[in-house]
């Protein structure tokens, strides 16, 4: 399992703060948003189509070529904007 | 070192003077305020609502306060960002760097403020007479990060 | 924009807010404080105090904080110098500015720093445990200048 | 007449903090120093031999060519600092 979180604008455009998912094997962040991609709507349009997307693995920003362990914690967000 | 995230307002020169009378060899106190403007592209601003990421936030704000005691010589810094939803002119976010002398300081509170910019998970919403809207990144604060590198 | 000379301590805090509830339009605050510290060039110091020319020291101060109201986007800024007799870790003098984004307040209020440092008619006398002594000036702050000619 | 201030260290090596000056004719910064430096002693070692004096007339700082006219407030210090 990995505990994957959404923030912002995400967040709003999935309904969704987060969820458990079913993660057996390493695989990489791109691997997870074409996986979350092929729920269609909404999830195809941000994982799939939205280049600005952040993600970090483990409180960390990583880029999409990271591996995923099982019992990571991934997030996925737009650009910051805070300060 | 120190960072806090909370909803509650802070007081400048509460932080100010607690900070540097921890530092009796310090001769200069630089600090950075923000404040949430009235208007922004224009448009009236009626709130303005700070979504974040807890646990991460906290380290990112970290690693950027320890990336600057690296750079420059300088005694201490303290980070405090606000969250929830605040009214135009409330205080946003609050950075103090103690240094023994004022070029120190001032490089590295600005430093802070910049990577903040573009690497702590905050997030900003705005609620003009339009509706409700989350900010986009700016250029500008790309482009004051990129000057340290 | 206001200068003040006095003996009297100041509350960067009370300063701050003040300043920046006149400008709903400002995002960014940047201030600078110096403290008298305890050691200078290896000297434990008991004293400081503070001399300065009447009537020049403010209008060298005005015009300093015109000049970078002339090349910098601020709203506003504030200096106060104290002068007579200071012990250790208390407040010299305190610099804020006001304005949108926070480029124009860090680059404001350094210059601001470095021309008061080099042009406003303020001399320092320490009192160590061999003496009291007047203050050199420092070909750091002439460094710290000429960056911005 | 001028009125001259003196300040700091240069104060307290001439043991006075100002005076008037009989000044009939404008003259120059550094011909008022030739005159007070006639008065020998510390006035001989401040206005002669002091290379670091400042000297600022109606409370703006001026070179040794400045002119000064009868009326004129007169500063000499050394180097400031403040901050």
């Amino acid at each position: 399992m990995i505990q994957l979180l959404y923030f912002a604008r995400l967040r709003e455009a999935l309904g969704s703060d987060g969820e458990s998912l079913d993660w057996q094997e390493p695989g990489t962040v791109a691997a997870l948003k074409q996986k979350l991609a092929t729920r269609g709507g909404a999830w195809q349009e941000q994982f799939a189509g939205n280049t600005s997307l952040r993600a970090a693995v483990n409180q960390e920003l990583v880029p999409d070529t990271m591996l995923i362990k099982p019992g990571d914690e991934v997030a996925f967000f737009p650009p910051v904007t805070g300060g | 070192m120190m960072v806090r995230v909370q909803q509650e307002d802070f007081d400048v020169g509460v932080e100010t003077t607690r900070l540097r009378l921890q530092y009796p060899q310090a001769g200069a106190v630089v600090s950075f305020t923000g404040q949430v403007r009235d208007l922004n592209d224009g448009q009236s601003i009626a709130s303005l609502t700070l979504e974040h990421y807890p646990g991460m936030t906290e380290k990112s704000l970290a690693a950027i306060v320890e990336q600057a005691k690296q750079r420059w010589h300088i005694f201490d810094a303290l980070v405090i960002h606000r969250i929830g939803t605040l009214p135009p002119q409330a205080q946003i976010v609050l950075v103090i760097v103690v240094s023994a002398h004022r070029g120190d300081a001032f490089a590295a509170c600005e430093f802070i403020m910049d990577y903040l910019k573009t690497e702590a998970p905050f997030w900003k919403k705005e609620v003009t007479p339009e509706g409700a809207k989350w900010l986009d990144e700016r250029a500008s604060d790309h482009a004051a990060r990129e000057r340290w590198q």
